[in-house]
């Protein structure tokens, strides 16, 4: 019994970092930088959603929403102040320290507003614990809502990104910048509207973290982000079903470590796994593998 | 054509050393005249440690190419191998110089098989594949060492990953590395004129090394790894050498740090992810391959954060507006353009006092 | 090269620009510190400078930011009062990020402001290393909330709150004289010292005791959000008590992550879990079978208490945790002591130190921790530690 | 014995068979030319010629050893050196460090010598500098020695690669069509240059070009390969007028 208790809770931590992941695999797939403000990006969408259900009286699905749209400007404005004059740098190093930056900066701002103190995040989703085999087996509304969120935004990017002049449009940039621009490809606009998208996933796994564990502060969004970041890679970076496996492996992985090898060395578990699966396939479960043409 | 060349080098060499030596004297004259706030006399210690550290990350990024985020891990190494040395032999090994001598090569060494061991597995990945695995690495390193207990009594040392009980100590027995809490007590060996030292010492090893026959190996391989292969260069060992090099310094700037506080505890803020790109942003804003950048880099931005202390609740907000905009200013390509512009007029009205100057 | 070289000029202005700038607040300083490194102040000051060190940014920033403000409305209140001995207090507050570097250099900023006595550092790691230092320049030291061992091991070293052995042996015995239990589980933060310390000296006093300790789980800085495991394993285990030796920041998710799958044993913490019915939002109702050894609690009905209570609220809109109140106790404990031993403004740190040293003996204060706080010399505090047990949302001594 | 002889080579990647059957046959000393329309397997036989790719099955004997399965690197090692059909140049390295590179592995000193700086650095690196002067006078690149790689014009840099590929002292050359992208002038003089290569380092050559003007001009013997197998092979103006080749060449 506990062990499949164990495993309903590692999907039930899985599916968080694999929302979280979608928005890391996708702002990757387009931009080809790791957006190590994302996390942060998260946090932000949680406090919005908090005041706009504490402080604005709004009901929670009216604060989601209103946290999509914040996160969504948020996203583009990061993108093209921070971001966009570095696109064509000498190093691509460039943008990544500057996103190191603005993940400094949202923290701190986080910090000036909401104070150091921790909030406890009011659960927004309505659904109800299923409790199975006669209350040994519980699992969480907002483990329940949380995967379904995540198939539906899958499924709903992968449609969007094949069947939407858009999304064609961001795959044309992700495989060559340089030929999408040439096809007549808004490539500066592509690339905003991606980080658009992935800063509404963003608010989304904001709200949908701090459900499942309300707990808020202005860190909230940076150890989930690492630990994201490291799922989208396990699943293949780019790939946006190997976003949502990466998410759930590695929330398996955490709590199986955690219950049968040792909690205290859970994180060197679940990074021994990380280092493991790369060597044996260096581009994650489901990445391309690149031959490089001679 | 050729002795131009090498003179070139050089003197590019020798500045950078005499600026390190520079800045060591005024700042010693500065501390011997009481100009200096006891703020940056504490600084100085780490100053040097983060140098070292951002010099020798500057070897694996800029010159071979490839993205490092577990530095602070092989720091730790030699930071922890180092301590644990020191606190076993501050009893036996009464001349500090000696023992810190020989912690010094106890961490770099330590910290270079690490880099070895390491190097070997993860090499072979790519870019961002690569980051993660180090940055992967670097936080196993700090989950073991916040689990390792060590003690030690009359019947040698003991090991154990639990807690300081199941050491099984007798009466007496002395715990060295007592898990998260780490190493306590030890012996303040490092100073701002060893610091400085042993950052010429790094300077001279990785620039002697980019200069010669290896270095322009692994920046072979940096630049077009298949074309390296097809001229008979193995790829592998150099990469593993420069890896391995930078790890073993990362390790010294350990022991630098290990040295100069009384507690040396892993704590995600100085050994963890965070730590890495710490140093990795030294790299990126002092420039890429760019050794005499890196110093000014970790130099600034140590400081900085200190020295803005009176903004108190903004300061590192204010930091990090700092970084982007330094970033910005350095790296876009408008910027660049710009800055082209502007420098060449200046330079044109200056052209005659230039000449002279040159 | 000419990018490069345009890179290096500006970071170049820069650099000298930000040396100068520090050799210019080193030199403003009218504490003449610097080459004689020993902190000593200038002759003819009006006021007592006392600093304060700990985390108002970063992770641990919520405790810091309590000693910040507990200790500061002490101050105010001494100050109205007319100061120690006639003399107003200057009280300054340094961030340390949780972190000895970055304590090491706050401790020296305090110092070249010329501080008299320090009160800090917050964080046990950081207060070690500030230990050391403030050791060799013999500065006064009192940390409010530096729990483990070594935070006192200098005889110019002090703490208001209890040691983490202390605390581990204190809650064993409770729960072991009070039969709590038979069956207890532990739960901890093995990358925290606080957690342990505190940890480590329970199992061991648990083996005199009639209970036992079923299972003991960890779980990192970097995994503290899902508890779900430790949980399983507890309840697995039978045990009736789980202890929970860890602030209350987490210990919230792990009230929640229980209650999630219908596991309902005695929680037992420490000092750190107060504080946890003032989380904004936090559902009391998971809290009732909470019990925890703290020294302070908001609402108790003494009236020296009730009115830190109050002005603080007053002043911050929050409701002071332990580490406020060990803070503001701790200002006190320091102007009973300089009052004790009769230092002035205008003698060295040094030698203040050495007065207080043997003055913290033979002080005893009626604080909001304690009555009749009173310290030995080998820094620790002797008072009686109190257990709280929630009810129905609120704080009620166990007597 | 012919210096290079390869028999039944063939590699498949996926379902498709990208080199079938191929046979090749260089004396020492000769000028060979490996032609065929786009995407016939040209430069797949060069990456199996120098271990870029393992082939599926077949027989490679350079000097009469079979070098099958061997790295890329020894494969180097025993004699073989090559360009490439997009140039691959140490961008960030100067035109004379190019060349060093080149001479690795025959100017030997230890890792801890170059840190050190000992004697034997001083020695051999003014050594390293003669000969890759030496070399690049050859190609009348000695004046572009400080620069970098990236900012020579691009007949330069091609220039620059075969010196590099000389630099490892290889018995057998390999360019990857070396006047793409040159005009006739360049052209000319490259083939004079190869030409003045093969005489002054008795080099054996074997290069893929698409140029027929260069073909014919200086190579001796050609292979033609369409299809990823041999269509026709022997004398250069044999080869050219087989009507086989025309076919492939022109269509049908």
């Amino acid at each position: 019994m506990s062990f499949i208790s164990y495993l309903v809770n590692g999907i039930s931590l899985g599916s968080v970092y694999a929302i979280i992941a979608l928005g890391y695999t996708m702002v990757y797939g387009i931009a080809k930088m790791l957006n190590f403000a994302h996390g942060d990006v998260i946090m932000a969408g949680a406090y919005v959603v908090m005041v706009a259900i504490s402080g604005a009286g709004l009901p929670p699905l009216a604060a989601v929403l209103v946290a999509v749209v914040f996160c969504t400007i948020l996203g583009v404005v990061i993108e093209s102040v921070a971001y966009r004059p570095l696109l064509n740098a000498a190093s691509s190093l460039a943008v990544l320290i500057t996103a190191i930056g603005v993940s400094y900066l949202l923290q701190n701002i986080a910090l000036l507003i909401f104070g150091a103190n921790t909030k406890s995040f009011s659960s927004v989703v309505p659904v109800p614990a299923l409790v199975l085999a006669g209350g040994r087996l519980t699992i969480a509304g907002e483990t329940i809502v949380t995967i379904f969120s995540c198939i539906v935004i899958m499924i709903g990017l992968s449609l969007f990104i094949k069947k939407s002049k858009a999304g064609q449009a961001m795959l044309a940039v992700s495989e060559d910048k340089g030929a999408a621009q040439l096809m007549g490809i808004n490539v500066n606009g592509t690339i905003a509207l991606t980080f658009a998208i992935g800063s509404a996933l963003a608010a989304i796994a904001g709200v949908l973290l701090c459900s499942a564990y309300p707990s808020l502060n202005p860190y909230t969004g940076a150890m989930p982000g690492i630990k994201a970041f490291v799922a989208a890679v396990f699943g293949g970076i780019g790939s946006i079903p190997g976003a949502l496996i990466g998410g759930i492996l590695l929330g398996i992985i955490e709590i199986f470590g955690k219950a049968y090898i040792s909690s205290q060395m859970a994180d060197a578990i679940v990074f021994g796994v990380l280092i493991i699966v790369l060597i044996v396939k260096p581009t994650g479960i489901l990445g391309k593998n690149i031959q490089e043409k001679v | 054509m050729t002795m131009k060349k090498m003179s070139k080098t050089t003197k590019s060499n020798m500045i950078t050393y005499l600026m390190v030596i520079v800045i060591f004297l005024v700042v010693e004259i500065l501390v011997f005249t009481g100009n200096v706030s006891s703020l940056l006399q504490g600084l100085l210690v780490p100053l040097c440690a983060y140098i070292i550290l951002a010099v020798s990350l500057n070897l694996t990024v800029g010159i071979l190419g490839e993205l490092s985020l577990g530095h602070a891990g092989f720091m730790c190494v030699g930071a922890f191998t180092s301590a644990f040395f020191s606190k076993c032999t501050v009893d036996t090994i009464t001349a500090s110089g000696l023992r810190y001598f020989l912690a010094l090569l106890i961490g770099a060494a330590a910290a270079g098989i690490c880099g070895i061991l390491i190097g070997i597995p993860v090499l072979r990945l790519k870019g961002d594949y690569l980051a993660i695995v180090t940055l992967a690495f670097g936080e196993i390193i700090k989950n073991i060492v916040n689990i390792l207990f060590i003690g030690r009594d009359s019947n040698g040392f003991h090991f154990s990953t639990k807690d300081s009980l199941s050491l099984g100590l007798e009466d007496g027995g002395k715990v060295i590395v007592n898990g998260p809490q780490g190493i306590t007590g030890t012996p303040k060996d490092s100073t701002f004129f060893i610091g400085v030292v042993l950052i010429l010492v790094t300077l001279f090893i990785v620039l002697n090394l980019i200069h010669s026959r290896s270095g322009r190996a692994i920046m072979a391989i940096r630049d077009n790894r298949i074309a390296a292969e097809s001229v008979g260069i193995n790829i592998t060992k150099y990469k593993l050498m420069a890896f391995s090099i930078s790890a073993s310094l990362a390790g010294v700037a350990g022991v630098i740090y290990a040295h100069n506080l009384a507690t040396l505890t892993a704590q995600p803020k100085n050994f963890g992810y965070n730590m890495s790109i710490m140093i990795l942003v030294f790299v990126v804003l002092g420039g890429i391959g760019n050794m005499r950048g890196s110093i000014i880099a970790a130099i600034i931005l140590t400081l900085l954060p200190e020295l803005l202390r009176s903004l108190s609740d903004y300061r590192m907000l204010i930091y990090a507006v700092v970084l982007i905009v330094m970033m910005l200013f350095n790296w876009s390509p408008k910027a660049i353009e710009w800055r082209g512009k502007y420098s060449s007029k200046f330079r044109r009205k200056n052209k005659k006092s230039t000449k002279e100057a040159a | 090269m000419k990018m490069k070289k345009a890179i290096s000029a500006v970071l170049a202005a820069t650099m000298a620009m930000a040396l100068l700038a520090g050799c210019g607040s080193g030199s403003g300083s009218d504490s003449g510190s610097g080459s004689s490194g020993s902190g000593e102040t200038g002759g003819s000051q009006e006021a007592f400078r006392i600093g304060a060190i700990g985390p108002v940014t970063g992770g641990a920033a919520v405790y810091g930011e309590a000693v910040k403000n507990g200790a500061e409305l002490a101050v105010k209140e001494i100050n109205e009062a007319g100061g120690i001995g006639g003399k107003q207090i200057e009280y300054k507050y340094e961030d340390d990020e949780h972190d000895a570097e970055k304590a090491v250099n706050a401790y020296n900023t305090l110092k070249d402001w010329g501080m008299h006595a320090l009160l800090g550092t917050v964080t046990s790691a950081p207060c070690v290393a500030v230990g050391e230092v403030s050791q060799a320049d013999n500065i006064f030291m009192l940390t409010p909330s530096g729990t483990a061992v070594e935070c006192v091991q200098y005889d110019n070293a002090f703490r208001v709150c209890f040691s983490d052995p202390m605390q581990g042996l204190e809650s064993a015995k409770y729960i072991g004289e009070n039969g709590l239990a038979k069956k207890v589980a532990a739960i901890y933060d093995s990358s925290d010292v606080y957690s342990t310390g505190i940890y480590e000296a329970f199992v061991k006093e648990a083996e005199n005791q009639d209970f036992e300790v079923v299972a003991a789980e960890a779980f990192t800085a970097e995994s503290k959000t899902d508890f779900s495991v430790q949980l399983q394993k507890a309840k697995d285990a039978g045990a009736e008590l789980v202890f929970l030796p860890f602030y209350y920041t987490e210990a919230s998710l792990v009230l929640k992550q229980a209650s999630g799958m219908n596991y309902e044993p005695i929680f037992f913490g420490c000092d750190g879990m107060d504080g946890i019915l003032a989380v904004e939002g936090f559902d009391v109702n998971l809290a009732n079978n909470l019990m925890f050894m703290s020294p302070f609690t908001p609402t108790s009905e003494d009236e020296t208490i009730q009115k830190f209570v109050t002005d603080y609220q007053d002043a911050y809109g929050d409701t002071p945790n332990q580490f406020a109140a060990d803070a503001y106790d701790g200002m006190y404990a320091i102007k009973a002591a300089m009052e004790e031993a009769g230092v002035t403004p205008d003698m060295s740190s040094s030698d203040i130190c050495d007065a207080l040293k043997d003055a913290m003996t033979k002080i005893s204060i009626d604080g909001v921790t304690a009555k009749g706080l009173t310290w030995e010399a080998d820094g620790e505090p002797s008072k009686e530690p109190m257990v709280v047990r929630i009810a129905d949302g609120d704080y009620a001594v166990v007597e | 014995m012919a210096l290079l002889e390869v028999n039944n080579l063939g590699i498949s990647f996926g379902g498709l068979r990208a080199v079938n059957e191929f046979h090749l046959k260089i004396e020492k000393g000769r000028l060979y030319g490996l032609i065929g329309p786009n995407g016939a397997g040209k430069t797949t036989v060069f990456n199996l010629l120098t271990g870029v790719y393992k082939p599926n099955e077949g027989v490679i004997l350079l000097d009469g050893n079979n070098i099958v399965g061997r790295k890329t690197i020894d494969i180097n090692k025993e004699g073989i050196a090559r360009t490439f059909q997009n140039i691959r140049l140490f961008k960030d390295l100067t035109v004379l460090e190019n060349v060093k590179v080149g001479l690795h592995n025959h100017y030997k000193y230890s890792t801890l010598e170059g840190i050190f700086r000992l004697p034997k650095y001083f020695k051999v690196e003014k050594a390293m500098d003669e000969k890759a002067m030496e070399l690049l006078a050859v190609f009348d690149l000695d004046k572009e020695a400080d620069t970098l790689a990236a900012n020579l014009p691009y007949g330069k840099q091609r220039k620059l690669e075969i010196t590099r590929a000389l630099a490892t002292e290889p018995k057998l050359l390999l360019l990857d069509e070396p006047a793409a992208g040159m005009n006739p002038n360049e052209t000319k003089e490259l083939m004079e240059t190869i030409r003045f290569v093969r005489d002054e380092f008795h080099m054996t050559i074997l290069l893929i070009e698409h140029d027929m003007k260069l073909v014919s001009g200086i190579c001796e013997e050609l292979t033609v390969l369409n299809f990823g197998e041999v269509l026709s092979e022997g004398n250069t103006s044999d080869v050219l007028n087989d009507p086989e080749v025309i076919k492939a060449y022109l269509g049908e």
